[in-house]
């Protein structure tokens, strides 16, 4: 009953192969952000950051069948990442903005 | 043929969802390690730059050579999907030789990050030579020790489907191998941006 | 039978009540909270009182008071076989006790934030604050102050009503350096250097403790608060900064301190000289072991002993049974002991002789 | 058991009582193993408890020395968490939530064995560090670098600390997926997410954060064990490591760990409150909501422990804000079930004693958490008896009660026969009077300013008369517990008499017998309603009439144990075999951390390796085994048709 709910065109070879095109893009973008930080300035991390997510999601969402499958998976895998991100940027907080002075040895 | 890598569920398997046992929960466990990687990752970050002596990331590592190592990765992330296709069609053949690619390719990849500890560890980056050191050669040495436990999974079943234990009746159980497969590639791309990309 | 049951419910709780309303049986203690001396522990005790703890008992009597009532009215008579009515919820009652509590914590939790803010705010330097670096070590409290260039152990020495910022680290492991009567409880962390600022508002001698696990001698792990008349705290600075006058040639405080120096292999860890480099970086070691410059001014001893020559004289004699697992027993005492080099009582007695002669 | 026996009889071959316990995956029989294992490990973690209050009875006393008392302390911490309070849970969760679901069993019934295996290795290993002279002594928390370093913590001691937890941890990781996928996938039919029982619901609740919990700890734990065995510099602050991270990695986990401890029993209390009230749940989509949201904010407080380490006022003031918001919930829960009994006919059973005093217990433990989250206060309180006060209120005033009114509760379950009530009564009201005069004057002890875990504490404190009645009551408590197992001897030597529904339950535990048969349900039920037996037997109230062909007339006259005309499956039930395999890998995987903590000492360290080695290969084949061994008894099956 849930397959018909979310029924997509049947996943293909043809649709992995496109999906492994993106990713390769999506790599060799990520590689010239590196090459090319000096130009970029502050905002390399949140393309770097762009990238990533977007080959996440693309290998999350098609490779894992997570488009095609039941919603209840993609609810448990996103409450696992939505907790781990929030804690992640919680300790980024605490360390990179509230941090205090090191004592060096 | 079964759709989308088994939407049936296995022979004698009644559940409230139409999920199988077993995916429910490989995608249970995966949710669990996500933690368990940002663990990793938020103390490799809390401690990112807090490198009293070298030798400092931007000395030792080498992005050419990692893209190439992410891109083996990337690619057997593909492979393995490929294999799953020819199992779900009853393609035995075609089944063996993506899965045979796909565990060259993590082999690789393996093989790559040893290659790459041994030339850090000769240029004085070790376990103990300073925070970087620690923080790296741990987190991605969880990384490295998963995708050693996904090939080792990845050769039984390759084996299995030699003497009939791994069939295209099987596809359910396979499908969460591949699962499994998966989520070690998407940590390494946070991974790759994280600790390679990110200027520091 | 039921009846008696009932009774010793009652009665037990309320003699809970009795003794949670706290007639008499906090406070009046060398470590009591509720005892302020100084700024920062008379603020907290005070948004104990008002509005934590009124509102406490509030929710106590609100809590307890449903479920007595709940177990004298509704109790099942025996044979009593009625389905009493099926109330499955009530969403109006549901929002009103979601709003009780949370009206609750914000009337705490608006006072307090305003004092986490008050309690972690720099006096300035118009403040004239006294600045002291703490650094804990296993198990003792070291204490420099750096505008002076003077190093002591175990005794603070602070100003009656002038603001103090203590700098705090860890030699070693992760400590807590707690002066309960004054204020609360900062983390002596190594690596970290952690701030702590009050204002000790009574002069005399403060009880203080470490109050995070650090070992075996953990519960051994005191200090002293001196709360100084400026005068007074203004002479004790005057006197530190000059060691001790050396004791009279011949007598057995002379041949103390040389013992002290030489064979016994004291001045190895331990130091004499009240004064140091203030430019030394607050995690850098002077000495092993704690300074023991004008030694017989200090309250403890082996950072818990009350500081009596019997004590002293045990504490070296015995240093094992004293204070297991210390350096000084585990570096100092068991390794003479192995070597049968452990001082002999006339030895002792000097080396004691000439640490009372510290003052 | 014995119909185990007979079933096997049929299929041709017996086993041994002993080899039928070790092979189980029958999770009524693993609930049972659990249950008994952990109070083993109660009465002995108790045992250490009473061991500290002699020593601090008053002041100055000799008793314990300074580094045992560490020993003991850390051991009565870490134990009384992972090894009884866990574990219990994990008893309910066997005995009771396939039941409750109307499922024959779990999802995973070998990964459930395994879970109890690894259960009992790992905390057997943790214990056998007493028989080596090396207890850890860190604290059940373990702060670094005290921990961490082997400068300041000698020996293997905290070695057997490190991974033994992993080993436990392994184990937790294991059921939650178990009970996760149980719950969500094995529902009766009409059983929907909120017809579900509370107590189950509390259960998917933990599974969930220990999914999520644990990874923080094992993470954590790795780093010090590197820190310990490879020098690494995570927590060594001369090369910049902040042992802080330590307590980050630690209370992210702890945390949500204080919740999987205390949800199961509130769910306990959920469900006995009810049944002896006769009335349903008082608003219980709210006690429900009030556990997701417990569960989701106890991610994001962690850092309250933490209040006096230096984190600076911005953080302390958010996560006091968010730990304020936990007090929310906790209050709607406890409303609630004061709501519950309100206008009930109550009975005051054993269980709903104790779930009632659980009740107070929670408002108590709840208030002076809400003084802890006020940063200021916290300053002082932080690290004194007033936090061990606070913490053994809701540890034992609501987790270890809510768990004894689940054992007087579902004891029939269990073995078929009703605990004594007056010896309940007695044990109830000894346990009520130790816990409150135990844990009540630690309260001020704490604000009369004396720490945690000092072995001993001068006489001019004036600390020693409120510890001298602690102490009193310490044993009070402690020898009060004994009368549960004088309770359990007499029962268990009366005939198994219980009826199926003794209590007049509301769940679908009581549709069957006591105890249930192997298969649990020769016919799974339809649920037509929370409180799905209730409705059958009486209907809801409202718009739902009791059933004519009740489940009741359906499933009671099911085939008791002691008929043998009876033993034969009905038909279409397939139940799992037997196996070797969880016991065997999860041997493997304790020879693991024992390989490594002998790596660790002068002694054995040469065969440290070897031993990992072997663990390895034992788990790699042992899973093999697993994999290529039939889930499922086929023969059996033909033979019932």
């Amino acid at each position: 009953m849930h397959q018909q709910s979310t029924a997509h065109a049947q996943p293909s070879p043809a649709t992995w192969v496109r999906v492994l095109i993106l990713l390769t893009i999506a790599t060799v973008l990520e590689v010239l952000t590196y090459v090319f930080e000096s130009t970029l300035g502050v905002l390399t991390a949140p393309i770097l950051i762009v990238f990533a997510a977007i080959k996440f999601v693309l290998v999350v969402a098609y490779y894992m069948h997570l488009k095609f499958d039941n919603r209840i998976l993609t609810g448990i895998f996103t409450w696992g990442m939505l907790i781990a991100l929030s804690i992640f940027a919680a300790m980024a907080a605490i360390y990179h903005i509230y941090g205090q002075p090191l004592l060096t040895p | 043929m079964s759709h989308a890598a088994g939407h049936t569920l296995p022979a004698g398997e009644h559940t409230v969802t139409g999920i199988s046992h077993n995916r429910l929960m490989m995608w249970t466990f995966l949710a669990s390690d996500c933690m368990f990687f940002g663990s990793l990752i938020w103390v490799y970050f809390a401690y990112r730059g807090r490198y009293f002596e070298g030798p400092y990331p931007h000395e030792v590592l080498d992005i050419p050579y990692t893209s190439v190592s992410a891109a083996v990765l990337l690619l057997s992330s593909f492979s393995i999907v490929m294999a799953l296709t020819a199992l779900e069609h009853a393609d035995m053949r075609g089944f063996r030789g993506w899965l045979l690619g796909t565990i060259l390719l993590g082999a690789l990849f393996l093989g790559g990050q040893y290659y790459e500890f041994i030339t850090f560890y000769h240029e004085g980056l070790t376990l103990t030579s300073n925070l970087f050191g620690t923080t790296f050669f741990v987190l991605t040495g969880f990384h490295g020790t998963h995708v050693f436990i996904g090939i080792v999974w990845l050769l039984v079943q390759w084996l299995l489907s030699f003497v009939g234990k791994l069939t295209p009746a099987h596809v359910e159980r396979f499908f969460v191998t591949t699962l499994y497969w998966h989520f070690v590639d998407i940590v390494w791309i946070i991974i790759f941006m994280l600790v390679y990309l990110m200027p520091y | 039978m039921k009846s008696r049951r009932r009774w010793v419910a009652i009665l037990s709780l309320v003699g809970l009540t009795w003794l949670s309303s706290g007639c008499g049986v906090i406070g009046g203690k060398i470590a009591s909270t509720s005892d302020a001396a100084g700024d920062q522990a008379r603020h907290i005790w005070d948004l104990f009182l008002v509005p934590v703890w009124w509102l406490s008992v509030a929710v106590f009597i609100l809590v307890t008071g449903w479920l007595l009532l709940n177990i004298v009215l509704f109790r099942r008579k025996p044979g009593d076989t009625r389905i009493p009515p099926q109330v499955h919820g009530h969403p109006r009652l549901e929002i009103v006790w979601t709003l009780i509590p949370a009206i609750i914590l914000a009337l705490i939790a608006i006072p307090s934030t305003r004092l986490i803010f008050q309690l972690n705010r720099d006096p300035g330097p118009d403040s004239n604050a006294l600045q002291v670096q703490v650094i804990g070590h296993q198990w003792w409290w070291e204490f420099r102050y750096p505008e002076f260039g003077i190093v002591t152990a175990g005794d603070l020495h602070l100003v009656v009503d002038r603001p103090v910022v203590l700098t705090i680290t860890s030699h070693d492991v992760i400590h807590s350096f707690w002066p309960p009567r004054l204020a609360g409880k900062v983390d002596a962390v190594p690596g970290r250097h952690n701030t702590m600022v009050f204002t000790p508002e009574e002069t005399g001698v403060f009880y203080g403790q470490c109050a995070e696990l650090c070992g075996a001698q953990h519960a051994h792990m005191q200090f002293r608060v001196v709360v100084q008349t400026q005068q007074e705290f203004d002479a004790w600075v005057q006197k530190h900064r000059q060691p001790a006058p050396d004791p009279t040639p011949g007598t057995l405080a002379a041949t103390g301190k040389e013992l002290f120096a030489g064979t016994a292999g004291c001045a190895g860890c331990h130091s004499v000289n009240p004064t140091y480099d203030p430019s030394t970086p607050i995690n850098k070691t002077l000495m092993v072991g704690p300074n023991l410059a004008y030694f017989a001014e200090r309250h403890t001893l082996a950072a818990f002993l009350p500081n009596t020559a019997e004590n002293l004289h045990q504490w070296i004699a015995n240093t094992e049974q004293v204070k297991p697992y210390s350096i000084m027993a585990e570096k100092w005492w068991k390794i003479r002991a192995q070597q049968n080099q452990l001082l002999t009582e006339e030895q002792v007695n000097a080396i004691v002789e000439y640490l009372w002669s510290l003052k | 058991m014995a119909e185990a026996a007979i079933r096997l009889e049929q299929a041709g071959y017996r086993r041994s009582a002993l080899v039928e316990w070790l092979t189980t995956v029958d999770h009524k029989k693993i609930g049972i193993l659990y249950y008994w294992t952990a109070i083993v490990y109660l009465l002995l973690a108790g045992f250490l408890a009473l061991l500290m209050r002699i020593q601090l009875a008053q002041p100055n006393m000799h008793f314990l020395g300074p580094k045992t008392y560490n020993e003991v302390m850390t051991m009565h911490g870490t134990m009384m968490i992972f090894a009884v309070a866990m574990p219990l849970n994990a008893a309910f969760f066997n005995i009771a939530v396939p039941l409750m679901i109307g499922a024959r069993d779990v999802a995973f019934p070998r990964l459930n064995a395994f879970s109890y295996w690894s259960f009992l290795f790992g905390s057997l290993l943790m214990w056998s560090s007493f028989l080596f002279g090396h207890a850890p002594d860190a604290g059940w928390f373990g702060y670094a670098n005290l921990s961490s370093s082997r400068l300041y913590s000698a020996g293997p001691g905290l070695d057997f600390w490190d991974l033994g937890l992993q080993v436990l941890g392994i184990s937790s990781i294991a059921g939650a997926l178990n009970f996760f996928v149980t719950i969500v996938n094995m529902r009766a039919p009409g059983m929907s997410l909120m017809r579900m029982p509370v107590f189950v619901w509390m259960v998917l609740i933990t599974a969930i954060l220990i999914l999520l919990a644990f990874p923080s700890l094992t993470v954590g734990l790795f780093m010090i064990m590197f820190d310990r065995y490879f020098n690494t510099n995570f927590f060594n602050p001369l090369h910049g490591g902040d042992p802080v991270i330590w307590q980050h990695l630690f209370w992210i986990f702890g945390h949500p760990e204080v919740y999987i401890l205390v949800l199961p029993p509130m769910g306990i209390i959920s469900e006995v409150l009810p049944t002896f009230s006769r009335k349903p749940l008082f608003g219980a989509p709210f006690v429900i909501f009030a556990g997701i949201a417990i569960a989701f904010l106890s991610f994001f407080v962690w850092a309250h422990h933490m209040f006096t380490v230096g984190l600076g006022p911005v953080p302390n003031a958010l996560f006091a804000a968010s730990t304020m918001l936990i007090g929310i919930p906790t209050g709607v829960k406890v409303f609630n079930w004061l709501a519950t009994m309100w206008g009930g006919s109550l009975d005051f059973k054993t269980a709903m004693k104790f779930a009632s005093a659980a009740v107070w217990m929670l408002m108590i433990g709840g208030i002076t958490g809400v003084m802890h989250a006020t940063v200021p206060l916290d300053y002082q309180q932080q690290d004194s008896y007033f936090i061990v006060a606070h913490f053994h209120y809701v540890i034992f005033g609501v987790i270890v009660m809510g768990l004894l009114a689940g054992t007087y509760y579902w004891f029939p379950k269990m073995y078929g026969r009703l605990l004594d009530e007056r010896l309940g009564s007695w044990h109830f009201w000894l346990t009520f009077i130790g816990t409150n005069l135990t844990f009540f004057p630690m309260h001020f002890v704490g604000l009369d300013g004396m720490p945690r875990r000092y072995f001993t504490y001068a006489a001019e404190t004036g600390w020693g008369s409120w510890n001298l009645v602690i102490t009193i009551g310490a044993f009070i408590l402690g020898l009060s517990q004994t009368l549960l197992l004088v309770n359990v001897v007499k029962t268990l030597r009366q005939p198994a008499a219980a009826s199926a529904d003794p209590w007049d339950g509301r769940t679908l535990e009581w549709t069957i017998p006591s105890p249930p048969p192997a298969y649990n349900f020769a016919v799974i039920p339809t649920v037509r309603g929370r409180d799905a037996y209730w409705i059958e037997k009486y209907g809801d109230g409202h718009h739902t009439p009791a059933a004519t062909d009740t489940m009741q007339r359906r499933e009671v006259h099911q085939p008791r144990h002691d008929n043998p005309g009876h033993s034969l499956l009905p038909p279409g039930v397939h139940l799992p075999k037997p196996s070797w395999w969880p016991l065997i890998v999860s041997a493997g995987l304790t020879a693991m951390a024992a390989g490594m903590i002998m790596h660790g000492t002068e002694t054995l360290g040469p065969l440290g390796f070897p031993i990992v080695g072997l663990g390895v290969f034992v788990v790699f084949f042992g899973l093999l085994g697993w994999h290529f061994e039939p889930a499922i008894e086929h023969e059996e099956a033909h033979v019932s048709q």
